[in-house]
């Protein structure tokens, strides 16, 4: 057990952090603290901009082999860039979906025609792709996918529903979860296609929050049409694919997000000093207990670092959701009688207002704390399922 | 001793019921809250003059039903149930505290109004605007935020000093030297104003000595008010969440009968009820028990709050994904009780108050 | 609705009053606050004797009709005597078993024979009972009830075992739940009987508590027997005359009950005054919210009072328990350091830590609280049951 | 960085874990906590001599094996998991503070004392005692309550004052001047005494400018061993619980397969490995980063605590009826979680001086 940072973590620092601060200048100065959670409608096109602006520089895929374009770097190195991105409030990720979930993906399971087509264009943030799982009857359940696709004349045709997708309306490409067995049931029979989403089979829906803002579409395929090859390991192995991509993670973006939260948590902190709800016991007794819990929540991210056991992304999701609802429920505490009145219309919400109610997200998506206690007692704790 | 409504009241509860079953759907809520700024107007009206709701409790001399303050409450639990924007809540309280006031100069003219149909509105914290007496003349002045419903109010009865001592006093909103300004607000259904006094005339509804008790009893009148119209916004919102785990499927059977959500539900269940009791206990101490209405007022304006948070908030988690959109209903019961708690001034300043007045602290 | 008492009320009241002052005198008088949950260890004899004197008195069995030897008081009649009584800080009741569960049993589902035979011993405080329905492998799940009957020779011969008997050392007969059809399953086959204690073939054991005291028992049956005649109800009919039992109370004992919580809460407070604790901001926000929950409790319980609704008393058991349970852990917290140590051995506990530790059994006996939340769910609530 | 323990301490974890699990039974912890006025005595003597557990991070030139923190961290987790009471968790923080003040007179003999199989006791608030001195001699007097272990202690490391001084000194409990009541505890595995103090001899461990820091700063380890030795006990208390949820059937399979039951499991899960976590980065600050264990220290000792109680307290309810018995562990774990919060001043204190040194209030 040793928890300093070596000598070439902190060199590896300097260099991102310098990295930063030559480059989030001039037109870029604008997108600090843009984007993210709850902000993904904020200036898109020049995120774009910026998404390639770190591929040139070879910022995406770092934990990629250098073969495929990435760095190689340990996970260690990973977590310091993330790190230091959001210490310099660079904006929120517009490729996220297709850096961190589909590229390991397609190195694990996906055949090299379509390494060799996809990874470049991710790598330089050419690229944008968005999640087509959820569906309207398929949420926590999620083997209860019913969108289809078959081959035809050498390419497939999907018909169906996602929803929940983010980033959909400005992603060029959609890794989606489809049954091309018909009449399959459960994981069985589910394939992982990619597939064009400029195309006119395509429609994207926004989905209204309660925020009014849409940070969420839905996504109708009406006939829409991927090539043959478009497909992530074999016909029917899709589930296992999709599964997969769920286990990438390993702790890194927990870390980074943790900076962002500090900064929210700081923010709360300055705007209780500012109005005098500091000198409120229950006030500053929620303030500390957020505090804490955030340190805790690094030490415990800390600790299972590249951890694959089951659970340990389930701990980390109950514990960072919980807490930034709740630290919704703080901010606007803080804010007090004036919270209840917007700043303009249409419902035009300050920082608090929107962090109290988008935060109520956090413990619906990307599996619900519902789905996270089942997989917690079953896959951790072993308790018998019947 | 009975705690069960009178088959009067009951009868009472189903033809508002009813009515509001029939009318203030939750597309009509949805448009007035949307558009309206927050007030559904024709509807209100018909509330007003058809159903003659807010005169039920005025003195049948002035044209009222006489009934006592539980009539009130079930008109109010009632249109919880709907989130309908309407001035309801603001004119009763008045209504209130006017027939309080009633053998004093000024109130009669005001309850007969509101008889005709008038809304009205009220504004308890005395912080914000003075008022002072030249030749029998009242002029107050001041800034008063969160006014609710005050964009659809005739007049206000304004908590305020009038040369330096508590009083209740009456202010037109059309008047000289009264200016309103209606805020985009967090709840929709909740419509809120500031309003601006310069040298605005006004009315004084309370004798000298008697003011800050008049106003007390106001507030706690508006805190049982509020905590019936709680009670009925958490009871609709615990339908709607049970309907919807019913009818939504996952894994092959109603998420409803996954036994994690069936016991959160119960807790749910066992925050509403005796809140439902407590708010109703507080309703018949406004006529029947005016000593306990100190303790009891707060008391039930925090349980009702209590439950409706607790409960909005699980239905958001319940219904999942589709809790968290704006076409569901389910934030704007999220969205009423957290404004409801944040204008009362905050759980903990409730508790306080109760603790202070039980003797605790 | 109307919530004040009637003349009649304020004129029985007073008879109460006058009675309970009178008698609770001479050597009665050390019985004031003795008895009860935690303590029926305490002054059994003495407390038997005030049965007798209650019993003589005409105050056991208020509610039953005249004809049975009651008042035929009306349920706010109950609550008031039940409401004086506790106000005048009167001992436990020994018989509680007798005159509020069997009695109403015996009185809607018993022979004729059998009421004669029971209810007077139960009237005059002479005859006292104990229940015996949980055994070690049917707990919340009652129906999977062991213990067995057979009819012999003209009387049931009883071989099993029950157990959390209160008051199982000095009572003079149990009403016990016994599977009577062998091979039977669940909900049938069983028989509701009543068995004499002093028997050569009943063995009690007391079991000794997380307090160090003894509140319950368990009770072994090794060929223990009782007339044929002692049968509530047909043979095969013992669950629903049990499940009978379970709705007589309608909410008297309750009301009743929040006297004693009324005395407890005020001592907590007056504690808390006396060591200065009132003055941490979480010490008296706790203090004021157990003063409003048990307000709340009141208010409640006024308005279900005798109630036959599905679940009104699973709400009303799972409120005053969780509300026990945390005055419990707050007086402790309100005692400080100093409830680390004991004032004797062995493990002798002062007040507060008495009701810390006892209260902990509040949420499980009569009734989990899981086993509530499911009565709840389902039959309130209509949730599905798969 | 890695935050993986080394082999060499994952094989100190399974040594110690291996014998315990053979010698410390649930038994013979019955036994010692009740009937041996909370001391397994000749297990404590094979741990200290055998196992010498109590020298890990004492200096190899003393007879110590010269280990960090971590390592004694461990074996307070280990002997957590057991709840046998016997005086480890003082001694082995009273053995940190001396090797701090180990160039000081008298600091050696003491640790050498440790290392020869000495128990050692701790009391670190400065309110209960004062000392002078008087032509270098040091006498000190007062009354210390709820001192662990006291009885079972050769010696105790005591914060007070001399001459009005912060300092920490170390006093003979078998010495003229001291005396030792055990008091019987609510928490039968933990030895308490009340140690009265009449002009007893002392040694002073700190330089007169020092003995504040040394104070603070042996509470802090206090705090981490506390951590630690909660996380052990709440562990097992877990493991137990899922044993029971296992093996316990009702309604015709096992009560763990019921949801409501798997997901409060589910959380328990979740307060215990982040609580985990942080106290085992606790353990590496006292060695490895001694500028990070004032905050580290208290916020590792509340989360561990709260850790345990909420374990502690659902595994009693999970049991249903025979958690509530004497007979059964449960209430063992309780007890002890209960009365760690209580003699740490509770949650609130601990969490204002967090809320301090990180400089938010």
């Amino acid at each position: 057990m040793d928890l300093r940072y070596g000598v070439e973590d902190d060199d590896f620092r300097a260099e991102v952090r310098e990295w930063l601060e030559q480059n989030l200048r001039g037109e870029f100065a604008r997108l600090r603290g843009t984007g993210g959670s709850g902000r993904e409608h904020e200036e898109i096109e020049l995120r774009m901009a910026w998404e390639r602006a770190l591929g040139a520089a070879g910022w995406i895929g770092l934990g990629l082999p250098r073969e495929w374009g990435g760095r190689s770097a340990t996970l260690l190195q990973q977590v310091i860039f993330a790190e230091e991105y959001a210490k310099a409030d660079a904006p929120g990720r517009v490729n996220h979906m297709g850096e961190h979930l589909l590229a390991p993906t397609l190195v694990t399971f996906g055949a090299i025609t379509l390494q060799r087509r996809f990874l470049p264009g991710i790598l330089r943030g050419e690229e944008l792709w968005c999640q087509g799982y959820s569906e309207p009857g398929a949420g926590s359940d999620l083997a209860a996918v019913r969108t289809r696709a078959l081959l035809e004349d050498g390419s497939w045709r999907i018909d169906g529903q996602k929803v929940w997708t983010s980033n959909a309306a400005f992603a060029d490409w959609c890794f989606v979860l489809v049954r091309t067995e018909p009449g399959s049931e459960r994981h069985r029979g589910l394939s992982y296609l990619l597939v064009p989403m400029r195309q006119p089979g395509i429609e994207v829906r926004p989905i209204v929050q309660i925020t009014g803002t849409s940070e969420f579409s839905e996504v109708f395929f009406d006939g829409a049409r991927t090539d043959a090859s478009c497909i992530v390991g074999e016909a029917g192995d899709g589930w296992r694919v999709a599964m997969g991509t769920l286990g990438f993670e390993r702790g890194v973006a927990t870390l980074a997000q943790q900076i962002g939260f500090e900064r929210e948590l700081a923010h709360v902190l300055e705007l209780a000093r500012a109005n005098g709800t500091i000198a409120d016991p229950d006030i500053s007794a929620r303030i500390i207990d957020a505090w804490i819990e955030l340190r805790v929540m690094r030490y415990h991210a800390l600790r299972t670092l590249g951890s694959i056991e089951p659970g340990a992304a389930s701990v980390s999701k109950l514990l960072w959701a919980n807490w930034h609802r709740r630290l919704g429920e703080l901010a606007i505490d803080v804010r007090g009688p004036g919270a209840t009145t917007l700043t303009g219309t249409p419902y035009e919400l300050d920082r608090e207002q929107a962090l109290f109610l988008f935060s109520r997200a956090d413990t619906i998506y990307a599996g619900s704390n519902e789905i996270q206690r089942n997989i917690i007692a079953d896959r951790v704790l072993g308790l018998p399922r019947r | 001793m009975r705690f069960e409504f009178s088959e009067d009241q009951q009868e009472l509860r189903q033809t508002v019921r009813g009515f509001l079953e029939r009318h203030a759907t939750p597309d009509v809520v949805r448009a007035a809250a949307e558009q309206g700024s927050g007030f559904a107007g024709s509807l209100w009206k018909r509330l007003v003059t058809e159903m003659e709701l807010t005169s039920l409790a005025i003195d049948p001399a002035l044209g009222g039903a006489g009934a006592s303050f539980v009539e009130v409450g079930i008109a109010l639990e009632e249109l919880g149930r709907t989130l309908l924007p309407v001035p309801f809540l603001p004119t009763v309280v008045a209504a209130a505290a006017l027939s309080e006031a009633a053998d004093h100069h000024g109130a009669v003219p005001l309850l007969e109004r509101i008889v005709a149909g008038a809304a009205a509105t009220i504004a308890l914290d005395a912080a914000h605007a003075s008022a002072t007496s030249r030749g029998g003349a009242i002029t107050v002045s001041g800034t008063v935020p969160f006014v609710a419903d005050g964009a659809h109010a005739e007049f206000a009865l304004l908590a305020t000093t009038l040369d330096n001592q508590p009083a209740l006093l009456a202010v037109e909103l059309a008047g000289p030297g009264a200016q309103l300004d209606a805020q985009p607000t967090l709840d929709q259904t909740r419509s809120l104003a500031t309003l601006t006094l310069s040298s605005a005339p006004a009315a004084c509804l309370t004798a000298p000595a008697a003011g800050a008790q008049a106003i007390a009893r106001a507030r706690d009148v508006l805190a049982v008010a509020s905590a019936m119209e709680s009670i009925g916004a958490a009871a609709r919102c615990l339908e709607l969440t049970l309907a919807y785990l019913h009818d939504r499927h996952q894994f092959g059977r109603p998420i409803g009968s996954f036994q994690a959500l069936k016991h959160r539900c119960a807790d749910l269940h066992v925050a509403l009820e005796p809140a439902r009791s407590t708010a109703y206990y507080a309703t018949w101490t406004v006529t029947g028990a005016p000593d306990e209405l100190a303790v009891v007022g707060p008391l039930a304006q925090l349980v009702a709050g209590d439950a409706l948070l607790a409960i909005s908030r699980e239905s958001i988690q319940l219904h999942g994904g589709i809790g968290f959109t704006w076409e569901h209903d389910a934030h704007l019961f999220f969205k009423r009780a957290k404004s409801s708690e944040l204008l009362c001034g905050g759980r903990r300043a409730l508790r306080t108050l109760i603790g202070q007045r039980a003797g605790i602290v």
